[in-house]
């Protein structure tokens, strides 16, 4: 054994192909972290758009609701451009690699999605619905949706449909608003703690979860009180206040 | 540490704690000053509509008053410096423009803007790289505004007052549809913003008592 | 008082504003937590570099210093450029009123430009010295800088020469470099304890130089210990050592 | 919840669930096995040089026993999924990592490149979306490896071989020399590079001790 | 170490991490169950009181399949080693300690004891050196019921029962009495504890909301 | 280190842990007097009119009991450690304190003065250098009452009685008109009396709803 | 509440607390005399070698003094209530363990079997169910027992005594090697095992020193 | 609220809120003072044996500089409120105990006992129930002493001064021997004290570098 056999030539280049690795994983990694921070940010407005357009007067709740899930979509397409720039960043394994940079942005895309979706059709969307939205023209998608997201995103639901529910319940037609979400809430708190033992960070959604649920019941609690002291459904009731304005 | 350094660091360490404890006494001052303030806006709960116009004759004065410290502030603060030391004054000047707010609501009904709020608490145009009032302190103070007015739909009731509650719900609402269009961050805003909600429903639940009853018994609101 | 007087137009005007002002203000502190990121890595490559020339085998430490100064100061001059592009969204008022979202990177970057200064002359470079690289060609400063960044910076400083002195001990001429460096430290250490009630963080900060110094103390009295065994200076024993590996 | 979207999620976790079930048992049989090499590696330590290749011929075995375990984490893992999972053997994997490392050291005085690495540990090209040996995970073992040398250069010393440090030290050096390129994050692999540090200043004493004794007593050298 | 010495220590070392596997097994089993009794009980804050006894029937089963876990683990846990294992089912047993205790509640309005509560969940009296229920554990299930009787006010009267938040009422003012002439010093059960009084005085508000509004009347109801 | 010095330390530190374990007794004695204290005011909250004389006089002799306790911390607090020592006594104190105001508002509708607080435990005058009611303590007391007020406010009329939530409805803006007049340092008491609000809130509340229904009239009962 | 039941949750918990009462004296008492057992033992560092034998001699009866406390802790504790309790003693224990082992390998330079120091300390086999040395115990107090042996073998060297270090070194050798090969579930016993390698490294760094003076021969000793 | 209540509550806070102004004042004043000597003494870890005398008069009047400040803080506490108001300098007391404490060993060798510590500190015997220095802050001096004094044994080698690690171990062990001996129940301190060991060791290792190579002979300088 001679010092000289360590072979110091190869060794420097070995360490030299390493920096390359170790300098274009970070760099890599840091793109996506400022991906994920945009799609953040532009997945909280559309949040607040849909609030926004719901909160709108109109004699028609249906077409509120439409109209809010078109304009939402709309904005949400610029949402999903931004996934298919990253696109080939996170392709094949990598993507497992960045996932946990990448989680924050998509849970909160998938948050705006849903709700988009809930105000459309009343239900939860769908784990393939998610995934879909997420595909090119030919239907490949641009990376594996991890069920987490999708549960943590779907989680985060709640609170905007809280939010929804609270603002919407004095206007006509608010109170059955209310009691549908109120029904909708509860039975996504039910459905999602089966999963919780799978989902690191879940049970503490679902800890929110029941916070907001019981802001909603209490709401629609508030409601019912009040109208039950007069022998009058809650139709009747908003035509008299209709007039007293 | 070069010695000469040290002492330039240190006179300028010596200038912002000076600075910091000038700006700290008109804080103080400001402080009791819109303690005072906001102390004599809440007998408005227990203040028939007609001794409204007593309470608030007794408030401008003060709120003049609040003229003085944003000038003293204004005297102080470096220019472009204003961002560096606002935090300081936050509460106050909330509750400074809370009061101008609500006062010109209680008198006029309507909503003062944030260039005539500017204007009420003595902020100049030529000040604006010294002391502004930021979008996000107005708007501080008028969700709090809407905090006393769910309470004072209730309480004006009480004072036998029914009509004081539709008025209440028609300007809150458009202030609601105002704050609607904004886009804010997960930050206390958001939570506030959050709460004006409840007051909302707490008012149309006064609306709708009153309704109810107006039409149960006419003569309510008669006498 | 009547209803209508509450003018609704010019009040949704109102808040369109705000929406745009508070927009506004949100995209800014964006761009700016963006760039104090690049500048923090760039920042921290800078130092590898330094770190790196400063271990290669050389015959005189003089020369390898201004070396590394020098090349140093050259990639420190892309992280100039990053705070010039910067320039315009922090003009005036602006600076402080995102001060802490560029403090990071700030302080990073003077971490790196101090390190190289020290290699280079053996000081602790001063805030003027800070401030004017930071300014364009007329020696206008792109912005105010804060004291509360150049202290934190300049406290970072004393972990790299730790490190430094750690790793160069055992060079030859390293137990010279060593005990300019344990002094240095030391004084850095006196000198800022006074800041301390000043400037947030800052005695946290004085912790980890504590811990470094004491390093640095421990790796300098090795060196005394051995060498006091025998009757021969430092350099003696270094000529020893040679031969016999 | 569309019950057949539950269902379809319920499927998706207890795959994954599954998946994680048998990884695991791979682990711990990997943990088993690399726990034995190290055990065996210590008696480095206490073995006279003439006894070291009896020694290093107990390890290969072991070391080959470790490809069963790569060879079945790479046939459970399904494609693309490396990184997903692989934090789960992380310390098993380096540990093996460090030991062909340290065996081919000790054998052969060479650095074992991360490619020969792959090979000892029976890692195939053709895994490569499946199971790969990273340069983080290659770079940890390397590192461990520094930590037992510089214990290894004052053994050998007690041991009575007085080349060992000289050897050692010169190797550990073109190491450090090689992670001195790196530009490391704060994180977990700069903090052991900067111990590594101390390694090599430990190293250094012992190479310093020798020299001046054999300086001093040629004749210890020669026994 | 003398490897009699060894061999001993390991057998003990091993059986201790084989118990643990074991017991880990049925607690994942036990949580299972517990969860998906949990979730049932859910439901009673959206079924109308009519439906009420459908949903306790649909309960009872999962409450009699607790008996075969409970048994389970009285079954592996070694006489003397109650207490050493506990903490790893804790969080499940008191899930169906609540589940028994609300299931009575909803069924006879009457609070389940403690040697009721064994009994419903299989719990024997001569397992009492290896598998008890210990007050602790009771409490704290009652206490969780507290919590989930003021949503259940609340919710009865969005479903149009006026009667029940009176019930509740009465039934959570005796508990809390009672509970109050307890000496916990355990620290998490009486921060708990204290926490009741948010949930009794959310009780009282929808008690004085049908009060007020004569759509019951607690003083006939109580009676 | 001297033996003398080492003895005289020694001394100190044994006295001081002595010193530390009596008055932790008496503490002991004091938290279960003062539990049972509130528990039993607790009791308001369903009692009728009619029946509160009756339980106030089941109060009389336990506030009075805590006279010995106060006797007995001040038998054994060193002259000047008072308040050294008297965080481990707070909670108990302020809880005695609760309950003499709370029962002295029950009787006779007015506010126990801080002098006669201190006179009603048995603090005498010539104690002031070992045993004081301080103001914050004090402060603590009324919080307190305001916290259970609110609560009472609610609970008397689903008792029927609707004059009560008026007479609690003036005392308290009273009380908190008084608060708003103090210095309070933004410490817990300052916190504790922002969230006052909510407790006035919720009174306001109760008024309004007995108001409209015309059930009392606040006017009336007012003068 | 149901009285009986009431009086039944109240019984345990009393008894509870009076347990916890007693065991906490005797703890008390048992963490005195530990204390001194190791303050004694930390003399052994300033100790020449013939002053040895009388220190050991000054130990054994504090040794001795354990078996009151013991016996005490077996006498009170239920049967199956062991687990439960043993946090409260478990550091005073692992310290008499220490000094039993460390006061056996300092006599003897053997290592104290599990069974001889249960022996030692008074702990009977029959009262297997009540209280028992358990492995955890023993190994934490083996594991002090190293931490002091590298501190040792620096001291002694000090004190002019050159073979100690070696004698210690194949002392912890040989014990090290028996640990690798249990398997250690419990986080703190191993995380504080894998420290047990810089107590190795320095006590072959003494070795190293020592042996490069030639002031001692590690191989001579070893045979 | 009573206006004479009111009155003499407020003033009360007023008194308070003066008194903690004037205390924060000295307070700054001292941590200045403090944080001068502790930057002062720090020099002592480059300064050559000849060289510290010279620097110990140049702390002497800093000491001196002390008694102002605790005859001001003397001057304004009230007589019983010593224990209320002490947290407040409590660092800066302990900075300045240490510096005397400190100074003392390096002048003369020897331990400043608590009651000379207090003399120099200006603290007169007839402030007893105004101003003392507690066991506990002396003791946590005395603990940043030994901190510092493992640091200075390692730098004194550095510095070429031999003997002086010898001097440091045998104050400092005799020191240790002393606070062994203390019933010490403060958390802190006993955490603090606890950690001494690693400065113990940290100067064993010094004084076994420096015998081992025979630099000094730690048995005759013992003597
Ligand atoms: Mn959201
Ligand atoms: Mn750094």
């Amino acid at each position: 054994m001679s010092p000289s056999a360590t072979t110091p030539a190869s060794s420097a280049a070995a360490f030299l192909a390493f920096r390359d690795d170790l300098d274009e994983h970070n760099d890599r990694r840091e793109r996506l972290i400022k991906c994920s921070r945009d799609i953040t940010i532009a997945s909280k407005r559309v949040v607040f758009l849909l609030h926004r357009i719901m909160t709108e007067a109109a004699s028609d709740g249906r077409e509120l609701s439409s109209r809010a899930a078109a304009e939402g979509h709309k904005k949400l397409r610029d949402v999903q451009a931004l996934f298919a720039n990253i696109r080939e960043e996170v392709r094949g394994d990598r993507f497992w690699r960045y996932q946990h940079n990448i989680s924050p942005g998509l849970q909160e895309y998938i948050e705006a999605l849903s709700f988009a979706h809930y105000l459309e059709h009343g239900t939860l969307i769908t784990y393939d619905e998610v995934h879909a939205s997420l595909t090119d023209e030919s239907g490949s998608p641009y990376f594996p949706l991890p069920v987490s997201d999708y549960l943590l995103g779907v989680s985060d639901l709640t609170g905007e449909l809280m939010r929804f529910a609270i603002s919407s319940i004095s206007k006509r037609g608010g109170r059955t608003k209310a009691s549908e979400v109120s029904n909708f809430v509860r039975g996504c708190k039910a459905d999602f703690e089966g999963f919780t033992p799978h989902i690191r960070d879940l049970s503490k959604k679902q800890a929110v979860t029941s916070q907001s649920l019981r802001k909603i019941e209490e709401a629609a609690y508030a409601i019912v009180v009040r109208s039950s002291e007069y022998d009058l459904t809650p139709e009747q009731l908003d035509d008299i206040v209709g007039q007293a304005v | 540490m070069d010695p000469q350094d040290l002492q330039f660091i240190n006179t300028l360490l010596d200038g912002d704690a000076e600075l910091r404890d000038k700006i700290k006494e008109h804080v103080v001052d400001f402080d009791r000053k819109t303690r005072t303030m906001v102390g004599t806006l809440n007998k408005i709960h227990s203040t028939p509509s007609s001794q409204v116009p007593v309470l608030l004759d007794s408030l401008r004065p003060m709120l003049l008053g609040c003229q003085n410290t944003t000038a003293a502030l204004a005297g102080i603060i470096p220019p472009e410096q204003f961002w560096r030391w606002k935090d300081m004054w936050n509460n106050s000047l909330r509750a400074a423009i809370f009061s101008a707010v609500f006062v010109e609501f209680l008198a006029t009904g309507h909503l003062l803007s944030l260039a005539a709020t500017s204007e009420q608490l003595g902020v100049r145009e030529e000040w604006k790289d010294r002391f502004i009032i930021s979008v996000e302190d107005y708007l501080h103070g008028l969700i709090t505004m809407v905090n006393e007015l769910s309470r004072l739909a209730v309480n004006s009731v009480t004072l036998g007052d029914f009509e004081a509650p539709i008025r209440i719900s028609l300007f809150v609402k458009e202030l609601f549809a105002g704050f609607s269009m904004l886009n804010l961050k997960n930050d206390l805003l958001r939570r506030r913003f959050d709460s004006l909600k409840y007051d909302i429903k707490k008012i149309e639940e006064v609306v709708y008592d009153v309704s109810l009853r107006q039409l149960a018994n006419p003569t309510v609101t008669a006498s």
